[in-house]
């Protein structure tokens, strides 16, 4: 018991809990499931944008596109090492995403559908990925808390890119911002829903938050997020699809309409456009691969025999 | 300097035309590792090509810049190696071994080309070549690496190494095979002149891997033209439509 | 009349993007007399969206023709549902099943719909229809006789027959959800209306085959948006590439 | 040898050798190598023009083209069934199709760079095939000389279709004309290529023209392409790739330069730019298919025995 009293102080001081340090089952248990969720979803992320590199219009934007989806591997890559710093295993990880037993975030599966998408995502799902894991720079596990420190320098970048793609578009041709419009249209809600359920059906959040996983609700960094996002939608010149958005000066926040939470669930549970695609694809890619690794393993095992 | 126009489309366009190909592996790479080398090979290889596109663009003084050159060029246009436009692979045009094979002998024969390109008379390609060196020494490294892999992990992966070298190999004369551009061209390096170099550094890596130069036909060009006459594979064309597609849909368009 | 044109485009589109996918099999059909069955039916199915177009333009009244409404519009614009764009092989996407599979599906509901509309009260409408008629019972019932072949042939092919009609079942609920326009539309059919018909169809295929109907989800559209509003699945931009890289590269220019 | 006789009479007498008498084994064998050659030419020449149908820059031409190639098919059925007659298997020759073992016109080695290319092909390839296969429309073997009427009605139909787009293109843009220009300078000596090696190389000719299987020699339908092609290009505003082409008034005839007879065996050897992908592309499509066939078999025999 001594140990769980110093695992609450160091958790209670905002100090780190290091993977050498004792640690209650839950807490471990918790962050291997978030990080990893978090993990598949850099991984499954890769497959929307990726979508558009072949045929990015401009060659600046198609190294933009190619680096930032290389960034995603990369996140994908620290975030399983932090997640194996907790004793998990990559490849149970990896079985468990391509199984469909271990989810990612919902927001992939949606299909891009045009070029402007790729900014959109950038602006808006990079933008809300960043108020949920702005946060987690102070996240109680070390080396969880590290490496969002760099993932989310990274995706903020990514953001600013996407967005100044977007402007850029505003200015060309009616087409194009037609385009973004379109986008914006498609993407806006969903990148609201990224935040998770509601707080009070957020079943995780209460204990998460006591651990300082999480250091906000889902609706306290949903607000953020369009507290945020409404300013630089005027500043791009398009309406995000919500009437009832206004601004609030009792509250000092935007209010905003009711989200399709049916729709939410539907897509949580597997049921999106693209679910089983984006699953499909992740699968096909292992299992493509499992002869080089195999090669990579045999080879490995080989020279250190030699050695 | 219509020369010069023509030999800087030559080494963008293979630069261009790979990367567009590695890239095809982005999210499909067989670990999470490699897809972060290929993104970073093909990345390597586009800055290459901009920088080259965009200096053939100025050389030619007709107001193409780079995104012209790439988008709103026909495939006859195109000054390519045919090596590099073929499909090998994600998917049914070749696989992962296929992919190494045409890396390791892309990247010794471009790794030896920009060596002596480092001593051009034009200033500017002998900068992006002394660039270029140093991520194409890196890229024939794990592309070597890779071989020896391959050629000494499991038995199917030996069969298939050999089997990815059979498919690029046919392509291999070509890029030994002097253009009049090059041969005219002051600033150029006859490729001809770097068969042995490049021959020695793949018997290397064969020896080491224990692999055979492969016995294959070289594919013909047609009547004596061929990539760097604009004359391609069949799988050029739908590499371009795929590529120039939504840069040709948008005229005018900014991104 | 915005209405007429858009009933137009959608019936047009369908054919034009099936007919798109059917022709890839050119040339790698299982036999020679498939290889010929199967451009007969992307033919068929040409004809009928070239007819289609047409009309949508005529009646846009805005100068477009059949070319300037397959080659010059974006992908937003295409109003064809999901089943027929989605690659169904020959290649990775599917196979010669998933190919018959999409076949039994798009021609039973195509073909009631099609007899529904020889009753439309737009006369060009239903003169289509009347000649759409003929070539779509032959296509199901090409379709019909491969589906009992491949359930009662080997142990693989019933397994590739079930795979087949799996790919392409999460589709179905899409073609019969009626979009305003055929709601409002007096001269269009309401496709909710198709349901049992087409169902009693394929039920009675299924039965003779010893076949069950799939038992998979139906993919979800975006927001209530499907293939009608022009949002696609992301294989579309790639046959619309494909498709339209050599018209849209060359503008002004007569075929 | 009565029956040799009878045979000879009959050959002589420009009447027709049915698939039920006697014929001269040589006859026969030189037939179903010559009947399988020219459809597999039928099938494998499936493959340069099919891969444009995808990209037909309008719909006109895109089913002009996929009828085209369905057509190609069809010869190839019907070419198939005139080789059964003279008891060859089609399994057989597929097999030695695929197998490299059997050949097909060499033309088909070479690759369609541009849409311009779908019309030369028509214009010059169809054209060339027209020039050796209108006399084999009186070929002595019934079987195939019906088959030829039925393939030279169509292929003069698909020539006219090829010339038709060409003339399209020639009053279209600049880049048009460029591209017939370019596509006619690829295709104008392979075509020549077509009616095969010089007459003093081409062993099988005379013994051919005894049996009147065939009817002229090789240089006399090449030079008859030749004069029929010349007027045609001046039609159409193209200049042939040879300097050496001009008008002779003394034999009636167009002179040409020398065929580059090394490039035309190299090819034909099967070092051409195509001929292993044309070879890989029909073997696939047939491993694809077996599962398929097999299928079909099967329960044709299930419903056989059912009967």
């Amino acid at each position: 018991m001594d140990l769980e009293r110093e695992f609450e102080r160091v958790v209670a001081a905002d100090h780190r809990i290091e993977p050498r340090d004792w640690m209650p089952e839950g807490y471990r248990k918790t962050l291997v499931r978030q990080i990893a969720q978090h993990a598949h979803s850099e991984i499954i992320g890769m497959q929307p944008e990726g979508d558009w590199i072949s045929r990015a219009p401009s060659l600046r934007r198609k190294a933009i596109l190619l680096a930032k989806v290389q960034d995603e591997a990369g996140h994908g890559l620290y975030l399983y090492a932090a997640a194996e710093t907790l004793g998990a295993d990559r490849d149970d990880l990896t079985a468990r995403l391509v199984e469909g037993r271990q989810k990612y975030s919902s927001i992939f599966n949606y299909p891009t559908l045009t070029f402007a998408d790729v900014g959109v995502i950038g602006w808006l799902v990079d933008g809300a990925a960043i108020c949920n894991q702005v946060p987690l720079c102070r996240t109680s596990y070390g080396p969880y808390a590290r490496a969002m420190i760099r993932i989310c320098k990274e995706e903020s970048f990514h953001q600013r890119q996407g967005y100044e793609l977007l402007m850029t578009m505003m200015r060309g041709t009616r087409a194009q911002r037609d385009m973004v419009r379109d986008a914006v249209d498609r993407w806006w809600w969903p990148a609201l829903m990224m935040f998770g359920p509601p707080d009070e059906e957020s079943a995780n959040t209460e204990r998460s938050l006591a651990w300082r996983i999480k250091r906000h609700t889902n609706d306290e960094l949903r607000q953020r997020f369009v507290d945020m996002s409404v300013p630089q939608a005027e500043k791009l010149g398009v309406t995000l699809p919500d009437p009832k958005l206004a601004w609030n000066a009792e509250r000092g926040h935007y209010d905003f309409g009711e989200i399709d939470w049916a729709e939410f669930w539907r897509v949580v549970k597997g049921d999106g456009p693209c679910n089983a695609q984006r699953v499909a694809h992740r699968r096909e890619a292992h299992e493509d691969g499992a002869w080089v690794r195999e090669a990579a393993a045999a080879y490995a095992a080989m020279r250190e025999r030699a050695a | 300097r219509d020369d010069l126009v023509a030999y800087c489309l030559m080494l963008g366009d293979d630069a261009l035309v790979y990367s567009q190909r590695l890239a095809e592996w982005c999210s499909r790479a067989p670990e999470l590792e490699e897809d972060v080398a290929l993104a970073n090979i093909a990345l390597d290889l586009l800055g290459q090509a901009r920088l080259l596109l965009t200096r053939a663009g100025e050389v030619e003084g007709a107001g193409r810049d780079e995104d012209a050159l790439a988008y709103l060029r026909d495939e006859r246009g195109f000054r390519n190696v045919r090596l590099v436009e073929i499909d090998c692979g994600p998917g049914e045009g070749g696989d992962f071994a296929a992919t190494i094979a045409r890396l390791l002998v892309f990247s010794a024969w471009r790794l030896a080309l920009f060596q002596r390109l480092t001593e051009s008379v034009d200033p500017v390609l002998a900068a992006v070549a002394a660039k270029g060196v140093k991520e194409l020494a890196y890229h024939r490294d794990h592309a070597a690496q890779w071989t020896l892999r391959l050629a000494g992990g499991t038995a199917y992966s030996r069969e298939r190494v050999i089997a990815g070298l059979a498919r690029v190999w046919p392509y291999v004369d070509e890029l030994f095979t002097p253009h009049p551009v090059e041969t005219r061209l002051a600033a150029a390096v006859d490729p001809a002149t770097l068969r042995s170099e490049v021959d020695g550094v793949l018997d290397t890596v064969f020896d080491a891997a224990g692999l055979e130069r492969p016995d294959v036909e070289q594919i013909a060009p047609v009547a004596g033209k061929a990539g760097r006459d604009g004359v391609h594979t069949e799988a050029m064309g739908y590499l371009l439509a795929e590529m120039q597609h939504v840069a040709r849909s948008m005229p005018g368009a900014l991104w």
